[in-house]
């Protein structure tokens, strides 16, 4: 079902953990869907990715596309970040099957959010960034074990 | 581990040498169209027959009630399409439960769609459907309740017999889908007041594409499938003799075993619950403590995605499941963890195992090992946890 | 002769040892669920989209467009009910021929009696559809054309290809229950202009139990049988991979030995029709001449019942047939010879044999043989015959 | 499908032919149906079924419950071959497939008509005998070859 790719980065994925004092932090996605991702970004003064963390909850895709993303902004900077896509995640990862996809969209998404915050923190204006979609926790429910 | 430890017999089970041994001759030499009128193929109208007393006897029913099917999935199908069709001038509303397998609720959907009213009761935290509602639910135009036997996902058996009472005091037909529960668990039609049944023979050892509807003698169904003669005029097409010579040779030998079984997977279900709810916490059993399939145990694992979880399972050679095997792959989580009430990210991180007579107490524990490493790995890497932690802190 | 001798090759065929090798890893080894996620199954899914592939190529289909079924039966039911179900908008009319296999017959009364119109179209004493009728059929609100691609009992090829193109010029489906012709003729779907294609496994030396349907892209039919996802979500139901795996080993078995096979059955055939109407007197052929499937001879003994003469040809060791398997038994003369013209006492008086390539020119000679014995024997027994007699001197 | 009898009987059939100068036939049955029995009786002053034959058109059935009906007249009285029944017909051959039932009363129904016929030539009244049904040339169809 996932390329050979995809199962490397899931098994070993790159970049995975916190940052303990990022220059921006952005979640995307839902429970409800079944996929959450967390990008944790340092940027320098130039505006250069100097490192990127990531968490996901999701499935084997979700994971993969978070740990490839990292990859590909990494060491970039911000407005090179920003050209990363979700067709570019599916092409680094060999591609996805179909009922994947949206998981590449979620990571450009996890980016975006990220780099949202790290703007906002700072003051600043990325040219083409739009704001995120609404945050995980509003929907999060209650259960008692 | 370097050998597959399979624990999915929920999704399907090994097809027994011994039955493939009884189906082999039926291929290549006795291959006759058991309808034809040569001595060479009748000898395959008698194995067939053969094979449906087996069956029969399994249930508590006669031969003639037996009707081969191309799996579980028709039977279901016939049961409900069937029934409604036949029984229209009666009234057009059917009572089934919200944690049915998808061959049901699918084929209410499309009867719903034709026009057919359908109530689908609630289940409690458990699993077990909702009786008091249940006879609520039954109208003056309700022709059928069908309700399965045991639930292939959280392993919850039904009151069956309750249900049968229910069904039959307001004379409405009862069908259930035993898909799960026949080879596994006792069952007599009589005494549950069961009118339909079907089972799939894949489920216990048997062959894939091949299943049964039990019809109640009496019952006035038509049939699904329309064509030739077949199976009493009710379901046409070439009979496939080698499964059904397969089908019941996997029924003697799990009516022979059955008892001895349900002991010792029993105690491998009991063993891996309590080790895994003991040692892993955030997590908790889904489907009823007791009254469950004897080779069902499944969790939820909190802060975690369940196919994230089968994969790294799978690496280890582990072959598990998120629930049932045909909406893999789909992005909605478990209709039956969200029927017991389970909220969204918790019933996106089940994981259900389905043991077989072959597994072993050193499968089990190796499984439960790399459960535990791969939850607090998938914990780690999970911001739902990370989120849980800092608000405890 | 010892041996047997197999001439009923329309009603089921040997399971070729091949076939049968090509499933056995799946019943016992490879035997996980073609849905899983576990890379054990996933083997099973490849092995299935094979199958699928090696199934496409030989109608000139895209693999996207075979969805596996229980059989040529379940196959006719889906092409007829779904599409009437799905094109319901368009219109509630049906046409289809008075020859059909009663798997496409039944389901039609089927739907007549759930309120569709079906015109049953008449062929001409060699059993060819009439197209002019036929195209005069087509009404604004007609969905679906089912014309079969061979007849099962008198081997009549039909013109499919005017037929699509009847079918295409007046913008209606067009479906074709191609049981008995796929493995035996030639066919690409593209060229014919076919839009929905049943066949059956066992018609061509794979297992009973397992058939397809060809859907072309873009036909919007729904599931006939409904539940899990499998089949791209349009056929429920866990997969049968081992028949799979076999329908498209026979499927590659009988594309490659085609061009071979024709001839050697046409001339068997053709040897075999000469010596029967030539030696036996009082007998025709039915069926057209010329454009008949390569295995099939079908005649009709003047004075004598079909039965006698199978009964009397089983007891030497010959398999043969009255007509169509899952109707023997019942007492009404086949409606295919009906449809052609008969009169009842001629079509009482029928004998299909169909060959399969390992017939051997001894094997005709001898049954040739033991069919002169035995209409003699019977015409000796028959009043019609003694009647005929008197009445000649 | 049938029992060791009905095949001795279908194979090697008892008493099929015809009689020269008959004291009675009746032939019942008709073609659409797919049976035709015909029988003919030899009977004497005394009324004892001397000699019987068949001639019958139809499946394995129709062929052994004629034969075996020929076997229980033959030597009775009129009176004796009256009780002969399907029911006897069936019994003596040790059962019929439920599908070939009405096979056993059309042999019935061919002994009363050959009786009807012995009655009819020689101006008698055999008590509980009533005219059989139409002949089966009525009802022939034709056809070219
Ligand atoms: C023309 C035709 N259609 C349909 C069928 C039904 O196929 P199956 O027996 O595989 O259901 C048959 C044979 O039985 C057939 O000959
Ligand atoms: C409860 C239940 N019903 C129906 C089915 C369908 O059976 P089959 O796959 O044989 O069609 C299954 C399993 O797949 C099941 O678990």
């Amino acid at each position: 079902m996932y390329t050979k790719k995809v199962m490397d980065h899931f098994a070993n994925p790159r970049n995975m953990g916190e940052i303990e004092k990022p220059s921006g932090v952005g979640t995307v996605g839902n429970a409800k869907c079944g996929d959450i991702m967390r990008m944790y970004l340092d940027i320098d003064e130039n505006g250069i990715i100097q490192d990127v963390k990531f968490k996901t909850f999701g499935c084997g895709a979700a994971v993969a596309t978070s740990s490839i993303a990292t990859e590909l902004v990494k060491g970039k900077t911000v407005e090179e970040a920003l050209k990363v896509t979700n067709k570019s995640v599916v092409e680094a990862l060999d591609g996805l099957p179909p009922v994947k996809m949206h998981c590449s969209l979620l990571a450009e998404e996890a980016i975006h959010a990220a780099l949202w915050d790290y703007a906002e923190r700072n003051g600043i204006k990325i040219e083409g960034l739009k704001k995120p979609k609404g945050d995980v926790h509003e929907e999060e429910e209650e259960i008692v074990y | 581990m370097e050998k597959k430890i399979y624990l999915d017999n929920a999704a399907t089970t090994k097809t027994k040498p011994e039955v493939v041994e009884a189906m082999l001759p039926y291929f290549s030499e006795l291959y006759g169209n058991p309808s034809s009128v040569y001595e060479f193929a009748s000898q395959n109208k008698k194995a067939l027959d053969e094979s449906r007393r087996t069956i029969a006897n399994a249930i508590g029913a006669e031969s003639t009630e037996i009707y081969f099917t191309g799996g579980g999935t028709e039977a279901d199908n016939w049961a409900l399409i069937a029934t409604a069709e036949a029984y229209e001038n009666k009234g057009k509303h059917i009572i089934t439960s919200k944690i049915e397998h998808h061959a049901v609720l699918h084929t209410c959907e499309y009867l719903q769609k034709r026009g057919y009213e359908v109530t689908y009761v609630d289940v409690d935290e458990n699993g077990v459907v909702k009786l008091d509602q249940l006879e609520k639910a039954i109208r003056p135009t309700t022709v059928l309740i069908s309700i399965m036997f045991a639930n292939n996902e959280i392993g919850t058996i039904q009151p069956i017999k309750e249900i049968g009472a229910i069904a039959k005091k307001h004379k409405v037909l009862f069908h259930t889908d035993a898909v799960q529960a026949f080879g596994q668990l006792n069952i007599d039609v009589d005494d549950l007041g069961i009118d339909m049944l079907s089972a799939s023979a894949h489920k216990l050892n048997g062959p894939k594409g091949i299943g049964f509807l039990y019809i109640r003698q009496g019952i006035k169904i038509r049939s699904l499938i329309h064509g030739g003669a077949q199976e009493r005029g009710r379901r046409a097409g070439t009979e496939n003799v080698p499964y059904a010579v397969g089908f019941g040779k996997a029924v003697e030998l799990a009516m022979n075993s059955m008892e001895e079984r349900i002991k010792k997977e029993t105690e491998l279900r009991d063993y891996l619950i309590k080790r895994v709810l003991s040692e892993i916490p955030y997590t908790r059993l889904n489907g009823h403590r007791t009254k469950r399939l004897p080779n069902n145990a499944n969790f939820s694992f909190q802060f975690i995605e369940g196919e994230s979880l089968l994969i790294m399972l799978d690496m280890n050679n582990i072959c598990a499941s998120s629930g049932s095997a045909c909406t893999s792959g789909s992005l909605d989580p478990s209709h039956v963890l969200l029927s017991i009430g389970l909220p969204h990210e918790i019933a996106h991180g089940s994981l259900r195992l389905t043991l077989s007579e072959e597994n072993t107490i050193e499968e089990i524990d190796y499984t439960i090992d790399k459960i535990k490493e791969t939850v607090e790995k998938l914990r780690n890497m999970s911001p739902l946890y990370e989120d849980f932690v800092r608000r405890r802190y």
